[in-house]
C-alpha cells in the first residue's frame, strides 16, 4: 500500500518539475524525487539500492547540478521546442509498454519466472558456497563479479572524462593569499565550520563502518566512498577550495583512483596465476570460504578507493572550474576598469 | 595461459588504462598504450586460430557455472570482430602521438590515450561477452569514452555535438537497458545462450515482443541507423581526427554486431523476422539512408562531413545484407563490416595527416594536395576508389556478395538501386579528387610539405591491406561463411 | 488485474514524463534531469519486479524463509552508478557550452552554429 | 509492563507526527520567509526526535536502539545547524523580517531574495 502512495508522490513531483521554471526549485526537486525513490525502494525490501540511491542520487548529483547552476544562472526559458511531435513520440513509446505490461506476472507474485530459475541457488547455497549473509554483496562481489568491475571502470572513465573536460592549470596562489581567504570565510560561516569540524569525523567512522559491514548488512564499496567523499566535499565547502586543495593534492587522489581499479584487476590476475578463471576466489587461500571472504573484502576495498577519489576529483574539478572563471571575470573587471 | 586468452583480450587494455594514468609521461604512455593495443591484436589473432580450429569456446568468469555467473562464449562472430577492433585501434595508435600534438593540448595527452584505451576495452568487453547486462555495462565504458574523447576537439562545435551524442547514446542505452530487463523478467536468466533457450516457450508474449522492440530500437540509436543518425556527422566531424579515424572503422561496426547477436542468437531468426516484417522494415530504411545520405554527402564543403555521410551510407548497405536473413546476405554484411573498417580508417588516417599539414579539412584548402601531398592523396583516391567498389580493392568484395545475395533472392530492382547508390559514391569521391589534383594551392598552403612518416606508414599499411585483401579473400570470406553459416545453425 | 499492474503502470507514466522532459525542454540542464528521472523509473521497474509479498530483505538470517529476488538489486546497483556517471560527464560538458557559447538553451546554441556555418559559406563564396 | 511502553510509545508516535502535520501546515500558511522557517524548524528537531524516540521504545534488540540513538543525536546536531544557516543566508541576501510598519517595502525586497 505504502509503495503506491510513494510512487504517485514521485510521479507529481515530476509533473512539478516539468512545469517549473525556476531551476533551483527544480534540481532541489530532483534531490526530492531521489530521495523518494530511495524510500520506495525500502519499502520494496531493496536496502542496498536504497543506501546507494540517497547516497548518490539525492547527495551528490544534486550537489554537481548546484554547482553547475551557480555557474550558469538560474533561469530557463519558456519557449518549448516543439512540444507537439515531442508528445507524439512519448505517447508511443508510452502505449508501446502498457502493451507490455499486459502479460507480465502480477506485482510480488511469487511465482514469477525470475523467482523460479537462477535465483533460488543465490538463496539456497551462497551461504555454503561464500558463507556471508548479505546475498547482494556475495552476488555483487562473487558470482558477478566482472559486472562490479565493468562498474568500476565506468566510475573510473567519468573522473578522467571530467578531468579532461574542466582540469585547470592551477595559477599558484601563496600561503598567505590562501589563509587570508580562509579568514575570511571563518568569521562568515562561524557556527557551521564549528559544526563540520565535530561532524567530519564521525563521517569518516561511518563511512569505513559501512565499507566494511558489507558483508553483514546494507553497504559496501560503492555507499562507502561515496560517504568518505561527501565528507571531504563539505570540509572543502566550508574551508575554502585552496585550503582544501593543500589538505588532498589532485595527484595523490588521481592516483588512488587509478590503484583501486589496478587493485580489483590484480585480485583477478591472481586467482588466474593460482590457476581458478578470472576473479575466481576460491583459490586465493587454502580453504575456499576464506578465499571468498578475503576476495570480496579487498574488491570492495577497491571499489570504495575508486569511488571515493573520483567523486572527490569530478567535485573539485566543478569548484575549481568555478574559481577560474570568478577569477578570469576579476581580471576583466580590473582591465575594463583600467583602460 | 592459452585457456585464458578469452579474458585476457578484455582485461589487458583495461588494466593498460589505470596504469598508463601512473605512468603520467606522455611519450612513454604512448609506446605503453601501442604495446597494449598489440597485445591486444594477437590474442585476438590467436583467439581466431583457436576458434577456427576447435569450434565454440566459453569461459566461464570466477569459476561459475553460464546461468549463475558472467560466461564469455567466443564463437566465429565475435573472433572476426575483436579482430578487426582491436587490429583498427593498434594501426591507428601508431599514428596518434604525431597527431594529437597540433590539436590536443600538452597536458591533456595522458588522459587521452587512457580514455582511447577505455574506449578500446569497452568495445573489446560487448564484443567478447555472452552475458545481456555486461554488454550494457561495457556498452556504457564505451560510450562516456566516446562522449569525452569526441569533448576534446579544438572547436567549441564538438562539445555541443558531444553533448547531442550524450543524449541521444543514453537513451539508446536505457532502452536495450529496458529490453534486458523485460526478457529477463520473462526468462529468469540474463545468459544469452540460455536465454535463446528458454525464449522460444514465453515467445508468443506481449512482453517478449516489446522488449524485442525496445532492444533493436537503442541498437538503431547506438548504430546510427538512417532515421536515428543525427547525432554522427557532427560528432564525427568536431572530434579530433584520430578520434575520427578510430570510431569510424570500429564504433558502428560494433552496433551491427549487437543487432546481429540479438536478433540471431538470442531471439532466434524466426521469431525476429516474423513478429515483425523486419525484412521490409530494414531494407526500405538500409536503401532510404544509402540515398539520402549519399545525396547529403555530395553537398558537403567540409571533407570529414562529407565521409561522414558516407559513412552512414554505407551502414546502409550493411542493413541491406542483414534484412536479407539469408546465409550469403549476412555474409555480405560481416564482410562489408572488415572491408568498411579498412577503407574508413584508411580516408580518415590520412584525413587526419591533411589536418596535420593544412590545419582544417575544408574543400577549399584541399586544392592542388595532389601534387603537395602525393602519397597522403593517392591514399585518398585509393580509399575512395574502394567506397565506389572497383574491381581489385576490397569494396568490390562486399559489393559483389551484397549484390550476389539480392540476386539469389530474385530481388533485381534492389541489386539494381545498390548499383545506383555506388554511382552517388562517384559524385562525391570525384569531388574532392578534382579539387585536389586540378587546381592550384591556395596561397597560404604553398609550402606545405609530404605527412611524416608516422602517418604514412599506418596509412599505407592499411592501403596495401585494402588491395590485399581484395584480391586474396581467402581469409575475409572464410571466416565471414563460417560465422554466417554458425548463426543459422548451419553445421559448416 | 489493476492492483497487479499498477506498479508498472505508474512506472511506465514516469518513463514518459522523463522522456518527454528530455526531448520538449531546450534547457540543457533541464535534459540531464529529464534524463535521470527516465533511468531511475527504470531502476524502480526492475525492483518492483524483484519484491515477493511477504518476503524480506535478501539479507540472510534464521527463521526467515521467503526472500525477495537479490539479481535486480545487483544490476540496480550497477545501473545507479552508470546513471551518475553520465550525469557528471553531461554537467561539465554543460559547463564548458556555457563558457564558449556563453548560453545553455538549445535554441540559442543552434543558432549561434548556424550564423557560423552561414558566414564561412558566405566567406566561401567570395573568396 | 510491556503494554505500558506500547501505550508511551504509541503516544510518542502521535505527537511526533502531528508535530511534522503542523510544520508542514505552517509552511504554507505563515507570511514570510522566517515564520515558515521556525515552522519548518519544529518539525526537525522536536518531531523527528519524538518519533525516534517512540520508536527506540518499540526496538526489540540493543543494535537497533544504539542505531536509534544515534540517529537521534545526529538530527538533533543538524537540524538547528540547518536552520541557521539557512536564516544568515536569507539575511545575508537582504530578506527583512516583515513586520506591520514597513509591510510594502519588504514585498519587493522578497521577491528579489535569491538564496545564492
Amino acid at each position: 500500500m505504502i509503495d503506491i502512495v510513494l510512487l504517485s508522490l514521485l510521479v507529481v513531483i515530476a509533473i512539478a518539475i516539468i512545469r517549473m521554471k525556476d531551476l533551483f526549485a527544480v534540481v532541489m526537486l530532483t534531490g526530492i524525487y531521489g530521495l523518494l525513490s530511495a524510500s520506495f525502494f525500502v519499502a520494496m525490501d531493496a536496502v542496498d539500492v536504497a543506501f546507494t540511491e540517497a547516497a548518490v542520487g539525492a547527495g551528490i548529483s544534486t550537489l554537481l547540478m548546484l554547482v553547475v547552476i551557480t555557474m550558469t544562472g538560474r533561469k530557463e526559458k519558456s519557449t518549448r521546442h516543439k512540444p507537439l511531435s515531442a508528445l507524439f513520440v512519448v505517447m508511443l513509446t508510452g502505449g508501446l509498454l502498457i502493451y507490455g505490461t499486459l502479460d507480465m506476472p502480477y506485482f510480488g507474485s511469487a511465482d514469477a519466472p525470475i523467482h523460479k530459475h537462477t535465483s533460488p541457488r543465490y538463496i539456497n547455497d551462497s551461504m555454503e558456497e561464500i558463507g556471508i549473509p548479505n546475498i547482494v554483496t556475495s552476488v555483487l562481489a562473487s558470482y558477478r563479479a566482472f559486472d562490479t568491475f565493468g562498474e568500476v571502470v565506468v566510475i573510473f572513465t567519468a573522473g578522467i572524462g571530467v578531468l579532461t573536460l574542466l582540469c585547470v592549470a592551477r595559477s599558484q596562489k601563496n600561503d598567505e593569499e590562501i589563509d587570508s581567504i580562509n579568514d575570511s570565510m571563518h568569521q562568515q560561516h562561524l557556527v557551521i565550520r564549528i559544526v563540520a569540524k565535530m561532524l567530519i569525523p564521525f563521517i569518516f567512522l561511518f563511512a569505513l563502518y559501512v565499507q566494511f559491514h558489507g558483508d553483514f548488512g546494507p553497504g559496501g564499496g560503492f555507499q562507502a566512498g561515496v560517504i568518505f567523499a561527501s565528507a571531504i566535499i563539505l570540509y572543502a565547502m566550508l574551508f575554502g577550495l585552496s585550503t582544501a586543495r593543500k589538505v588532498i593534492n589532485q595527484t595523490f587522489v588521481q592516483v588512488i583512483a587509478a590503484l583501486g581499479v589496478l587493485l580489483y584487476g590484480s585480485v583477478g590476475i591472481v586467482s588466474l596465476m593460482n590457476g581458478g578463471n578470472f576473479l575466481d576466489y576460491n583459490v586465493l587461500s587454502s580453504n575456499p570460504i576464506a578465499g571468498q571472504h578475503l576476495g570480496i573484502l579487498l574488491i570492495e576495498w577497491g571499489v570504495g578507493c575508486t569511488v571515493a577519489s573520483v567523486m572527490v576529483v569530478i567535485f573539485f574539478n566543478f569548484a575549481g572550474r568555478r574559481a577560474f572563471q570568478q577569477h578570469k571575470k576579476q581580471a576583466q573587471d580590473k582591465e575594463s576598469s583600467a583602460c | 595461459m592459452i585457456a585464458h586468452l578469452p579474458i585476457l583480450q578484455v582485461i589487458i587494455p583495461l588494466l593498460a588504462a589505470p596504469i598508463c594514468l601512473l605512468l603520467n609521461r606522455s611519450k612513454l604512455v604512448w609506446l605503453f598504450s601501442l604495446l597494449a593495443s598489440g597485445l591486444a591484436f594477437s590474442i585476438s589473432i590467436l583467439l581466431l586460430q583457436q576458434v577456427m580450429t576447435s569450434g565454440v569456446i566459453s569461459y566461464e568468469l570466477g569459476g561459475w557455472q553460464a546461468p549463475w555467473g558472467i560466461e564469455y562464449r567466443i564463437d566465429n562472430l565475435n573472433a572476426f570482430l575483436l579482430l578487426i577492433i582491436s587490429g583498427i585501434s593498434t594501426v591507428v595508435l601508431f599514428a596518434a602521438q604525431t597527431s594529437i600534438e597540433k590539436e590536443i593540448p600538452k597536458d591533456k595527452h595522458v588522459y587521452f590515450y587512457v580514455l582511447y584505451l577505455l574506449s578500446l576495452t569497452g568495445m573489446l568487453g560487448i564484443v567478447a561477452t555472452g552475458d545481456a547486462f555486461n554488454v550494457f555495462v561495457f556498452l556504457e565504458i564505451s560510450s562516456l569514452s566516446a562522449y569525452a574523447l569526441i569533448a576534446m576537439g579544438n572547436k567549441r562545435q564538438a562539445l555541443w555535438a558531444s553533448y547531442q551524442y550524450l543524449i541521444m547514446g543514453t537513451i539508446g542505452a536505457t532502452f536495450i537497458l529496458i529490453g534486458i530487463g523485460l526478457m529477463y523478467q520473462m526468462t529468469g536468466t540474463l545468459n544469452m545462450e540460455d536465454l535463446s533457450q528458454r525464449l522460444p516457450e514465453v515467445a508468443q508474449t506481449r512482453t517478449v515482443f516489446v522488449s524485442f522492440v525496445f532492444v533493436i530500437v537503442g541498437v538503431c540509436l547506438k548504430l546510427a541507423m538512417f532515421p536515428l543518425h543525427l547525432w554522427l556527422p557532427n560528432a564525427y566531424a568536431y572530434a579530433p581526427s584520430i578520434v575520427t579515424a578510430f570510431f569510424a572503422a570500429t564504433a558502428t561496426k560494433v552496433a551491427v554486431y549487437l543487432l546481429i547477436r540479438f536478433t540471431f542468437s538470442v531471439f532466434g531468426l524466426s521469431f525476429s523476422f516474423t513478429t515483425i516484417p523486419l525484412q521490409t522494415l530494414f531494407m526500405a530504411l538500409g536503401l532510404f539512408g544509402i540515398f539520402v545520405a549519399s545525396t547529403t554527402a555530395i553537398y558537403q564543403s567540409n571533407v570529414k562531413h562529407l565521409f561522414a555521410y558516407s559513412s552512414i551510407a554505407q551502414i546502409g548497405y550493411m542493413i541491406v545484407g542483414f534484412s536479407l536473413s539469408t546465409v550469403t546476405g549476412l555474409t555480405a554484411t560481416l564482410l562489408h563490416m572488415f572491408n568498411h573498417a579498412l577503407m574508413k580508417g584508411a580516408i580518415f588516417l590520412a584525413l587526419a595527416a591533411v589536418v596535420y599539414r593544412v590545419g582544417n579539412v575544408e574543400l577549399k584548402n584541399f586544392r592542388g594536395l595532389g601534387r603537395q601531398m602525393p602519397l597522403t592523396m593517392a591514399a585518398i583516391v585509393i580509399g575512395g576508389l574502394s567506397l565506389i567498389g572497383v574491381p581489385l580493392t576490397v569494396g568490390f568484395v562486399s559489393k559483389w556478395y551484397l549484390l550476389t545475395a539480392l540476386v539469389e533472392q530474385g530481388w533485381w530492382p534492389i541489386a539494381v538501386l545498390i548499383l545506383l547508390g555506388s554511382m552517388l559514391a562517384v559524385v562525391y569521391v570525384w569531388r574532392v579528387i578534382e579539387v585536389a589534383y586540378f587546381k592550384e594551392p591556395l596561397e597560404q598552403n604553398v609550402e606545405v610539405k609530404e605527412a611524416p612518416m608516422s602517418f604514412l606508414i599506418p596509412i599505407w599499411t592499411l592501403v596495401i591491406a585494402n588491395i590485399y585483401f581484395g584480391i586474396d579473400t581467402r581469409l575475409s570470406v572464410q571466416v565471414a561463411e563460417a560465422a554466417a553459416q554458425s548463426l543459422f545453425g548451419v553445421s559448416p | 488485474m489493476l492492483i497487479g499492474l499498477f506498479n508498472d503502470w505508474i512506472v511506465v507514466v514516469l518513463m514518459m514524463i522523463g522522456l518527454y522532459i528530455v526531448i520538449a525542454h531546450g534547457n540543457l540542464i533541464k535534459k540531464l534531469i529529464g534524463l535521470t528521472i527516465f533511468q531511475t523509473s527504470v531502476f524502480i521497474f526492475y525492483i518492483s519486479m524483484a519484491k515477493i509479498d511477504g518476503g524480506t530483505a535478501p539479507i540472510l538470517a534464521d527463521g526467515i524463509t521467503q526472500y525477495s529476488n537479490p539479481l535486480p538489486h545487483v544490476l540496480i546497483l550497477t545501473a545507479i552508478v552508470v546513471g551518475i556517471a553520465t550525469t557528471a560527464l553531461g554537467l561539465s560538458l554543460v559547463v564548458r557550452i556555457k563558457e564558449s557559447y556563453n548560453s545553455i538553451e538549445e535554441e540559442e546554441i543552434q543558432q549561434q552554429d548556424n550564423d557560423e556555418q552561414l558566414s564561412t559559406n558566405k566567406a566561401e563564396e567570395n573568396a | 509492563m510491556d503494554i505500558i511502553i506500547t501505550i508511551c510509545s504509541g503516544f510518542l508516535l502521535l505527537v511526533g507526527s502531528f508535530l511534522c502535520i503542523s510544520g508542514g501546515i505552517g509552511l504554507l500558511r505563515f507570511p514570510d520567509f522566517y515564520t515558515r522557517m521556525h515552522a519548518v524548524g519544529v518539525t526537525d528537531t522536536l518531531g523527528a526526535g519524538m518519533i525516534l524516540v517512540g520508536l527506540m521504545m518499540l526496538s526489540t534488540d540493543f543494535l537497533v536502539f544504539a542505531k536509534l540513538v544515534m540517529v537521534l543525536l545526529f538530527t538533533l546536531l543538524i537540524g538547528p545547524t540547518t536552520s541557521h544557516v539557512l536564516a544568515k543566508a536569507a539575511f545575508h541576501n537582504g530578506v527583512r523580517p516583515k513586520d506591520s510598519n514597513n509591510l510594502e517595502q519588504s514585498k519587493e525586497k522578497e521577491n528579489t531574495s535569491s538564496i545564492l
